[in-house]
């Protein structure tokens, strides 16, 4: 009903291959974006910038890299927490042996750290598939965390253990440390994680994004139509773990201003993974839709009984969080296996066949 | 040079220079890999049956020990508790089957992956609600498992065995004994070990296949009893005890995911070799807390040359 | 808005004049290769002049007949104007006829070459070539599965056209002679020959020059207010005037756009895809889209179809009346208005009609309730009536001035007369030449003074709208001698999804009785919903259940017949529900699918006699054909059941007396 | 698939509408303390008794004296779960009223320490925090009284060598801690007096994921045997390390934790067998005292407090501790009050309350609280107080005080501080540093 | 403005080898897996511009046989020579940089993607563009992939089916899968076409349909065709040559006819005990 797709024709290919070949596609991301580039900024309370709209999107960056990963290339992992370590650590190191550098330069690179080190935990998911795989992931997941707990140089021989970010602007406002306001932290992330959605978006729908899919769809007849599954695997792995990383960075950077090692530690992985899988794998879309639910609901949750003026502690509060969030993802595994990301692809899809069922 | 000696020399210097202390250290590490097959073969029974790779096996573990500690903090004598508790991990069991696997039955292997964690966050939810948070003792008095230590003095030095650490080896032991034979005698047990590879061969049993998953998961939940127990009276109990489930998954990769005896055997090797690897290099080498990670190492270092786990089938691929 | 000169009366004057005027402007549509593959007016006119080029290369002359075989493709329509381009005339011939009619219309019309689309044309009109003397040359499209034939006499239209192209760049001399036969051609020039699938007889082949076309497009063009800006999608047979017209004329004289399904199979994605502003249908197209409509609907959740039912009857009440620009009461557009929300505006762009300006309905007579169906969603569909004798138009309903039991008034510039046997009769600049070699047959259809038999009966009504009844020598008289149209029973019928196709009998005879034809597309789904189980079209259209449902839309369809005074008396008496699919490989439809009354009647000889011997089934063997040709016998025993026949309601005999 | 486009457009709905929306506002006539608290996972059961020794003072004020000179407190817990992410979130969620940040780990402490500067609000962090956070002139808005851990650790190795820390030179001192900020927090520390007095430090790690499977560790000790062993130990880590040190038969009585290892409920694991087991403690627990007796009477057996009377939670040492906790805090809002003549003080001005913080014998006796906290007071300079702490025994089934009052050796222990805090503030540059302060 | 494409420069380059000439020799390769023997020194050939068919009874090693051409598994005996080259073990990737492609006895198709994107898919190998341009999409990622799309547009319009271009391959009815599955292969461009039964569970108008799309297919392109088929009709009617294989073993070799007529050939379809 709302979209009336008759009369959108494409008369060459750089048509179809447009970013959104559906008008009306383009015309709901642009009031989306005109949300978020404006409309939230000029309403939105500190509090919301810090604990729903900036996580929300870090965390739908990490899940879009495990969703590159697990979702596209079918290489499922339970290690993106370590992951996002290694890129937040590394770009710690960059900022503080290259005090000059930009902070976007550093991010950037940081993703390279990460990405390496994904490529050589990815090495075994040449051998080993599926389940065994994902609990090989977990070797890198423990094996990390480890590692920045007591490698002292990564985070500077510091007495607490913890890495702490300095101030940091970019052209002239404080985009990260104590003294950066939240609304400057999250244009910088929120510009971030477009563009590199626009690139993952671009990758995936390519000639890599195929490859990916046809590893995971049926990894061996992929080989046999001339696909050379280390490199799709790697690449895989590679891509994947660069975006992680810089979700990694920017989680701490931009976010949290300060992490320890154990930050890091498998909750994270599982909760972007929970973000993956109910966004929705084999999508871009799902990782937004996931992280508002898996991020935002939780904090949303958590101060519905006090704005109804309920009588519940803070710890029952809690435990009910946990329980409503458990239960919520049982619930949504089994109304839509595939994520809500194909949820909204049905919905759109009612919408485009309105007022047909089918 | 010093560096290697380091790695090859002194550990094995040190182990021969005092043998009751590594006699102890093989012990707690067998003690250790005890739990983690128990755990481990909850997991496998699972897997085994429905193809689930329940990773909600860890809070099991939890939940069933805090079930029946809390019931005893009700005022609940422990002969009642106990099988009390076991009726609320049969109750769990069936209120998983219906609520969880029915609806998902056939979704692909990672749904049912998410789905058993999301059970997770629901049981340490729902348990710390009924029975809070904090830490509890675990009421071994109560269940007569004697807490006195056994002391030997070989080589000089000496050695300390608790008595509930032996009585969870000895009650390990027993359970796993008890299970292979329910496994290879029973009808049901039959009809589970026919499910791994066929559906059709098991339903033929004349168990339908919900009931087959009830009883699979009532056996998870009696073995996360045991193990809850066995695992309390070492370090009381609460919901930190969640992270043993990790160390389960290791055994898993080591064992194979179908096998009861690779659960058992990568285990116990994973328990004594990563005590061993952390005292003897660990510590003096790389700064301890390698236990972290060792058992994952291993099973990785394993799995790069036999994809399928050391008991694992051989997988030939076909097109 | 015409562009009308002196100097532009034909097609191919047209096209220099476009690439002139509408430089720029897309002139044709292809969905090939995924996309829409485009050309302006002036690459049409570089595809064109190539092709005419290349064309001369292997000896076509003014005067060849050029057979033009195969679908809706770009290709084709240029070789009409190519062809016409250099003084020839294309002949059109239906792609789905068999080899035998193929062959009698080629052989008729002496084509000299034929244009086809692919190795089946190929292999068909190679196989009736021994009976085509004239037939020297033969130029296909498609170049698959060809590579091995003989090409001494065979060619690839990529290759004529290379050629054509090599020649207009290098050739000196061989553009302007091109540009010198084009100025040749004649507004009084033979245009097309275009064969008509009479529902007797060998097909006739009606001459049409280029005035007909030129004016009779013009006049459409200004009737209906048709500019450069229009798109319409080309997928009607190109034999058919109406195609000829609407996809050729008319685009070449007002510059608009043409587009071109991808194939048979995605035609109602392709219209979505473009959503013509222009649009033409026979009745059977909008009928199995109102099947489908309803069908798919019944799938809807219960909510979801109440709303749809509730907006539906809305529309149906107000819908028209606001098209036709009545008043309406306030509150009752606004439901409209929400309706087309909800409802309209989402089914008009499913169907891919939501850009539609001027929607036509021609080639057979619509039934008023399917036709008011489109109209109150907002559609401006119109009635159209016409022949290919004509040139289309004989009459057309103008905006505003639309009932839906009248085809409207006349078109402009055409005459109308009622023959005293209520045969309606016309005079316009669109009348023929004649009939190919058949003169004759010409003068039976064309009086000396220019006025033509249409065949069909109708009158006047008092707003001076012509209505049509039936064909002339359809129309009988039951044996009370009260007025039998079979036609007109037959759309009351045609109406109910249910229901494909109807033959209606009562010439002559005591009552009226009818064959129906289940819609297997809507029956089928419902047996599905109702767990009825059916191996074959036949025991589906056998079962009981079936034929209560029938019974039902019958009693439905006497009770509206009842409410027509001229009509009441033939309401359905007993009827019978088909074993078999009305088919045109049997002959029991024409190529148009059109039910061939006759054919039938004789076909199923003693399935009417048990209409009205009064027997409550009866056994028959039916010969069918295949679709590889092959023949076959189906056996079956056929139900016949009475039907109740109403009274005429009081109220309506009083509004029908006032 | 209605019903979950119904959840779908509800939980929008709630974004919406729950999600922007500020925490109700404070009124003037209340204060509004929040409290980063845990009472869920791993670490809930030490945390649960403090924070409820917190809330029950808080709502003693509230019922026996209507609130604090006439103002109602109010007390509104957010739950972290020890968790540092959650714990940022509470506070992002709770400063906008606040007078003050109770971080309750030094994790939380360490993230929000940075942002105090731009946000403006007091951290309380009573007992744990970042030691150098005692440089009021560094920190101008963290306060850590009545002792930090460095004065502990100094106050431990004190004790354990009978006054003079050379007494310990070639022994082995192992520091079982847990592998966290707060953990690591006495390290430093211990290895420049390691370093001056010649013992040898080994630091043994506990993570996360081995606190109640603590045998590698033990095994370790069990190895080196050390003549002592220091233990930072939270949550479930210090039950595990009872027991085990209880398997291994480490002597109790050269086993000694910090404050936050000293919780009656760990030691009830090992009763007996923990005979011996010292915890060093600025707070003692003292049922008797008025304090206690109005506790009783006007919260517990009124039914407000979440206690749990069944386990003896009164008595604990941890309890207890809670209710001095938020005793300083009610000291700093009333300097305040009374400085600055207001109702409910800003942050700004409970910053200046409790920089001037004078809990004397005379004052705590006054509060009903005899004996059970360490006297002390703090200035602009001086955030901590250094009030210094007792040793408590356990003697099988409770905690006994076992020393006179210990001090820290400031001596030994301000250069350090000094140091670190510069360090920090140079890390962290722009950073403010409080030159009024002319102390 | 739209030129369109030229169907014939789907034909693969010359490599040399003329009409008629060997393309492929396998020479005395045995295979086995464990103990059991699948392939038994086998020797057969395939002529450029032929196609060639592979049949016996069930378990026969057909399906090895294609397995061993392509790479997917390594016989332990005997070598393989294709294009002049000689191998014993290949990766089946570079078997496809060598212009062999397949299909499969179990399509194997790419079941979460388009029939569009599945046939791409088997464009993989000939795209070069680094990941740099693909992140960017425009300029010479663009180009190449609508370079490579018009490639397969043809090999839609080929094989008809224009109408499920976009629909996700999972949901297609079987015979559609096939035909799907040999657009991917014609992707490829290959020299030489291994087709595993490419008319299993067909009803007689999809064999037609196949039929022909083999035969345009080896026609129009120049493609050599190795098939394997359970249908003796079609695979009389198809092929050039016949070799049959039983238990590993080769037991007839030669045109339609004369492989109809060998008395092995009849007792191992009529199933006479060895």
């Amino acid at each position: 009903m709302f979209y009336p797709t008759a009369g959108q024709f494409k008369t060459s290919y750089q048509a179809d291959y447009a970013l959104f070949p559906v008008r009306q596609d383009a015309f709901l991301l642009g009031v989306i974006a005109l949300f978020a580039f404006v409309v939230f900024p000029l309403t939105a309370s500190e509090f919301t910038f810090r604990a729903l709209l900036t996580p929300v999107l870090i965390y739908s960056l990490a899940a879009l890299g495990l969703n590159i990963l697990t979702g596209y290339a079918g290489q499922l992992s339970l290690g993106t927490g370590a992951f996002m370590g290694v890129g937040a650590y590394a770009c710690y190191k960059l900022v503080s042996i290259f005090p000059e550098m930009n902070i976007v330069v550093a991010i950037a690179l940081s993703g390279f750290f990460s990405a390496t080190i994904g490529v050589i935990f990815g090495l075994p998911s040449l051998r080993i598939k599926g389940f065994y795989l994902a609990i090989a992931t977990l070797a890198a997941q423990f094996f990390l965390v480890w590692l920045f707990q007591k490698w002292g140089w990564l985070y500077n021989y510091n007495a607490s253990g913890a890495i702490q970010v300095p101030n940091i602007a970019l052209f002239g406002v404080t985009v990260a440390g104590p003294r950066a306001t939240a609304i400057a932290q999250y244009y910088f992330v929120l510009c971030t994680v477009c563009v590199i959605t626009v690139f993952a978006i671009n990758i995936t729908r390519g000639r890599i994004g195929r490859m990916w899919k046809a590893v995971r769809d049926m990894d061996i007849a992929a080989e046999l139509v001339g696909i050379n599954l280390m490199r799709a695997k790697l690449m895989a792995f590679f891509v994947s773990s660069y975006i992680v990383g810089i979700a990694g960075a920017l989680f701490v950077f931009l976010w949290r201003g300060a992490a320890e090692a154990n930050l890091f530690d498998i909750p994270l992985s599982f909760r972007v993974l929970f973000i993956a899988i109910i966004g929705g794998l084999g999508s871009v879309l799902g990782n937004y839709l996931g992280a508002i639910l898996i991020v935002a609901l939780p904090v949303i949750i958590s101060t519905v009984p006090k704005a109804l003026g309920l009588p519940i502690d803070a710890a029952t509060a809690e435990h009910l969080n946990v329980m409503i969030i458990g239960a919520l993802i049982i619930t949504f595994l089994i109304v839509e296996p595939h994520g809500l990301a194909r949820f909204w692809a049905i919905i759109r899809e009612k919408l485009i066949l309105w007022p047909f069922p089918h | 040079m010093e560096f290697l000696d380091n790695i090859l020399v002194k550990p094995f210097a040190d182990m021969a220079a005092a043998p009751d202390f590594l006699l102890q250290v093989l012990w707690e590490g067998l003690v250790g890999g005890v739990l983690y097959a128990l755990i481990a073969l909850g997991f496998v029974l699972i897997y085994k049956s429905s193809r689930i790779f329940n990773f909600a096996q860890g809070i099991m573990v939890v939940f069933a020990a805090l079930t029946l500690v809390g019931l005893h903090e009700k005022g609940l004598p422990a002969f009642i508790a106990l099988p009390l508790t076991l009726v609320v991990m049969l109750v769990l069991a069936i209120t998983i089957e219906r609520v969880v696997l029915r609806p998902l039955v056939n979704q692909p292997d990672i749904i049912l992956f998410m789905a058993t964690i999301g059970i997770t966050l629901f049981l340490i939810g729902f348990g710390e609600l009924i029975f809070g948070g904090e830490n509890k003792v675990m009421i071994t008095k109560e269940l007569m498992i004697p807490t006195d230590s056994f002391v030997f003095e070989p080589f000089g030095g000496f050695v300390s065995i608790e008595q509930k650490d032996l009585t969870a080896v000895i009650g390990a032991m027993l359970l796993v004994a008890g299970l292979l034979v329910f496994l290879n005698k029973s009808k049901i047990g039959r009809a589970i070990r026919a499910l791994g590879d066929d559906h059709q061969a098991a339903l033929s049993v004349g168990i339908s296949l919900s009931t087959i998953w009830v009883i699979v998961w009532f056996i998870a939940g009696v073995i996360a009893l045991a193990t809850g127990i066995v695992w309390g009276a070492r370090a009381g109990v609460s919901f930190a005890l969640e992270v043993i489930a990790f160390k389960a998954l290791p055994v898993l990769m080591l064992g194979g995911l179908e096998s009861v005896m690779g659960a058992i055997i990568g285990g116990l090797a994973i328990g004594i070799l990563e005590k061993v690897f952390e005292i003897y290099w660990g510590q003096p080498l790389l700064g301890g807390n390698t236990e972290a990670w060792f058992a994952y190492m291993l099973a990785l270092l394993v799995l790069l040359f036999r994809p399928q786990g050391l008991f694992g089938e051989k997988i030939i691929e076909r097109v | 808005m015409a562009h009308n000169t002196a100097s532009t009366d034909t097609f191919a004057k047209y096209l220099l004049l476009n690439a002139e005027r509408f430089r720029g402007r897309p002139a044709m549509r292809f969905k090939d290769y995924g996309i829409w593959q485009s050309w302006t007016w002036e690459e049409q006119l570089n595809e064109v002049r190539a092709l005419a080029l290349g064309l001369q290369t292997i000896g076509v002359k003014r005067g060849d007949k050029i057979a033009v075989i195969g679908a809706n493709r770009p290709r084709l329509y240029w070789s009409f104007a190519a062809a016409q381009s250099l003084g020839a005339v294309p002949v059109p011939v239906y792609a789905d006829s068999v080899a035998d009619e193929m062959a009698y219309v080629l052989d008729h019309a002496e084509a000299k070459f034929a244009v086809v689309e692919d190795q089946e044309q190929v292999d068909k009109v190679l196989s009736v070539a021994d009976r085509v003397p004239a037939l020297t040359d033969l130029i296909y499209d498609e170049p698959r599965g060809l590579k091995d034939y003989d090409h001494t006499h065979l060619h690839d239209y990529g290759t004529l056209r290379e050629t054509g192209l090599n020649r207009f760049a290098e050739e000196p001399g061989a553009t302007e002679g091109w540009l010198d036969e084009v100025a040749q051609g004649k507004g009084s020039d033979l245009s097309v020959i275009l064969y008509t699938s009479g529902t007797t007889g060998r097909p006739k082949g009606v001459m049409l020059s280029n005035d007909n076309f030129v004016r009779s497009a013009l006049n459409g063009n200004g009737f209906d207010n048709l500019g450069e800006n229009e798109t319409t999608i080309a997928y009607l047979p190109l034999a058919w005037v109406g195609d000829h017209l609407f996809s050729y004329a008319q685009s070449y004289t007002a510059g608009y756009c043409v587009a071109c399904p991808e194939s048979p199979e995605t035609i109602n994605e392709d219209r979505r895809e473009i959503a013509p502003t222009y649009f033409f249908a026979p009745p059977r197209v909008f009928e199995t889209l109102l099947t489908s409509i309803m069908v798919r609907m019944e799938d809807a959740g219960r909510v979801k179809k109440a709303m749809f039912d509730y907006f539906l009857a809305h529309a149906g009440k107000v819908g028209e009346r606001i098209l036709n620009g009545e008043t309406v009461s306030f509150w009752d557009r606004l439901k409209y208005q929400l309706g087309d929300f909800l409802v309209y505006g989402p089914l008009k762009n499913r169907i891919g009609l939501s850009r539609m300006r001027v929607g036509y309905t021609a080639g057979e007579a619509i039934g008023p309730e399917l036709f008011s169906f489109y109209r109150s969603l907002g559609l401006n569909l119109k009635q159209l009536y016409g022949q290919t004798e004509a040139t289309v138009y004989i009459t057309a309903q103008a905006d505003g001035k639309i009932r839906p039991d009248t085809v409207g008034l006349p078109s402009p510039e055409v005459e109308i007369k009622i023959a005293d046997n209520g045969e309606v009769m016309y005079r316009s600049p669109g009348v023929f030449v004649g009939y190919y070699k058949n003169e004759e047959a010409t003068r039976e259809t064309k009086t000396a003074d220019g006025w033509v038999h249409t065949g069909d009966a109708g009158f006047f009504d008092a707003d001076g709208q012509l209505k049509i009844i039936d064909r002339a020598k359809d129309v009988g008289k039951l044996a009370s001698g009260a007025l039998f149209a079979p036609k007109y029973i037959e759309n009351t019928l045609k109406f109910f999804p249910d229901i494909k196709e109807v033959v209606a009998f009562g010439h002559g005879r005591d009552f009226c009785a009818a064959f129906i034809n289940i819609d297997l597309t809507a029956v089928g789904n419902w047996a599905e919903r109702n767990n009825i189980a059916y191996a074959s079209y036949q025991e589906l259209a056998g079962h009981s259940q079936v034929y209560e449902t029938i019974a039902a839309h019958v009693d439905e369809a006497n009770r509206r017949l009842a409410r027509e005074p001229l009509m009441a008396a033939s309401q359905i008496k007993r009827f019978l529900v088909l074993h078999k699919e009305l088919d045109a490989d049997d002959g029991e439809l024409t190529r148009t699918q059109k039910v061939r009354r006759s054919f039938i009647a004789e076909r199923y000889g003693p399935l009417i006699e048990a209409l009205y011997d009064g027997s409550t089934e009866k056994f028959v063997e039916t010969e069918v054909t295949y679709e590889d040709g092959r023949k076959g016998i189906i056996r079956a025993t056929v139900k016949v059941v009475d039907a109740k026949v109403h009274d005429a309601p009081k109220e309506m005999i009083r509004e029908a007396a006032e | 698939m209605k019903t979950l486009l119904k959840t779908a457009i509800l939980s929008s709905a709630l974004v919406l509408g729950a999600g922007f929306s500020e925490p109700a506002a404070a009124q003037d006539d209340s204060i509004y303390i929040p409290n980063l608290s845990y009472r869920t996972g791993p670490f809930a059961a030490t945390g649960t008794p403090l924070m409820n020794g917190q809330r029950d003072y808080i709502t003693l004020l509230n019922e026996r004296d209507g609130g604090l000179n006439g103002v109602k407190l109010v007390y509104d817990e957010c739950e972290t779960g020890y968790n540092t992410e959650k714990g940022v979130e509470c506070y992002e969620k709770t400063k906008a009223n606040a007078v003050v940040t109770q971080p309750w780990s030094t994790g939380i402490t360490l993230q929000v320490l940075p942002k105090s500067n731009v946000d403006e609000i007091p951290i309380l962090a009573p007992g744990y925090g970042f030691s150098p956070m005692a440089d009021g002139k560094v920190f101008q808005w963290a306060f850590n009284p009545p002792s930090s851990y460095w004065d502990g650790a100094s106050m431990i190795l004190r004790n354990i060598s009978d006054g003079n820390l050379d007494n310990l030179k070639d022994k082995k001192i192992a520091l079982l801690h847990l592998d966290h900020p707060y953990g690591k927090e006495p390290i430093p520390l211990l290895e420049a007096l390691a370093a001056k007095h010649g013992f040898t430090l080994l630091p043994i790690p506990v993570g996360l994921t081995e606190m109640q499977n603590q045998s590698a560790q033990w095994l370790q000790i069990r190895r080196e045997r050390p003549d002592f062993v220091l233990m930072w130990g939270w949550g479930a880590m210090n039950a595990g390390a009872l027991t085990e040190a209880v398997k291994t038969k480490y002597p109790m009585d050269q086993f000694v934790g910090i404050w936050w290892s000293g919780h009656d409920g760990d030691l009830k694991l090992v009763g007996e067998d923990g005979k011996g087991y010292r915890s060093v403690s600025w707070s003692v627990p003292n049922s008797e005292s008025p304090l206690m007796q109005d506790i009783k009477k006007y919260v517990v057996d009124t039914g407000k407090s979440l206690i749990n009377q069944g386990e003896g939670e009164f008595d604990w040492v941890f309890y207890q501790r809670g209710l001095m906790i938020s005793a300083i805090l009610v000291e700093g809002i009333n300097a305040a009050q009374e400085q600055f003549d207001v109702k409910s003080p800003n942050p700004e001005q409970l910053r200046w309350g409790l920089e001037n913080l004078n809990l004397d014998e005379a004052r705590i006796q006054a509060l009903g609280a005899e004996g059970m906290l360490v006297p002390f007071n703090t200035s602009c300079a001086d955030h901590t107080g250094h009030g210094g702490g007792w040793m408590l025994q356990w003697d099988g089934a409770k905690f006994v005080k076992a020393s006179e009052l210990l001090t820290p050796d400031r001596a030994a222990i301000e250069p350090l501080e000094d140091k670190e805090a510069q360090e920090y503030a140079s890390a962290n540059a722009p950073w403010p540093i409080n030159e009024e302060c002319k102390m | 403005m739209n030129p369109r494409p030229d169907p014939n420069h789907l034909r693969v380059s010359d490599d040399g080898i003329a009409k008629g000439g060997v393309l492929l020799d396998v020479r005395n390769v045995s295979l086995a897996f464990g103990g059991v023997k699948a392939i038994t020194d086998i020797s057969l050939n395939v002529m450029k511009g032929e196609i060639r068919a592979i049949i016996g009874p069930n378990g026969a090693g057909k399906t090895s046989m294609l397995n061993v051409i392509n790479g997917f598994y390594t016989p332990q005996l005997g070598t393989i020579v294709f294009r002049g080259k000689e191998r014993r073990s290949m990766k089946p990737h570079q078997a496809v940089g060598q212009g062999i492609a397949r299909t499969f006895q179990n399509v194997a198709l790419f079941k979460g993607m388009s029939t569009l994107d599945n046939i791409m898919a088997g464009r993989s190998v000939m795209m070069k563009r680094h990941i740099g341009w693909q992140m960017l999409w425009h300029g010479p990622a663009l180009r190449e992939e609508i370079e490579h799309r018009e490639k397969v547009e043809e090999i839609i319009d080929f094989l008809e089916i224009q109408h499920i271009r976009r629909t996700p391959v999972g949901k297609l009815p079987y015979g559609l899968q096939k035909r799907v599955e040999l657009g991917r292969a014609l992707a490829m461009e290959p020299t030489l076409l291994l087709l595993d039964e490419p008319m299993a569970g067909m009803n007689l108008e999809e064999k037609e349909d196949m039929s022909r799309f083999i035969i345009d297919v080896n026609q129009q392109r120049g493609t050599t065709i190795a098939l394997i088929e359970h249908d003796m009709g079609v695979v009389m009617d198809l092929s050039d040559r016949v070799v049959v294989l039983d238990y590993g073993k080769k037991i007839a070799d030669g045109p339609p006819d004369e492989v109809k007529n060998n008395q092995d050939v009849i007792d191992a379809y009529l199933g006479v005990p060895h």
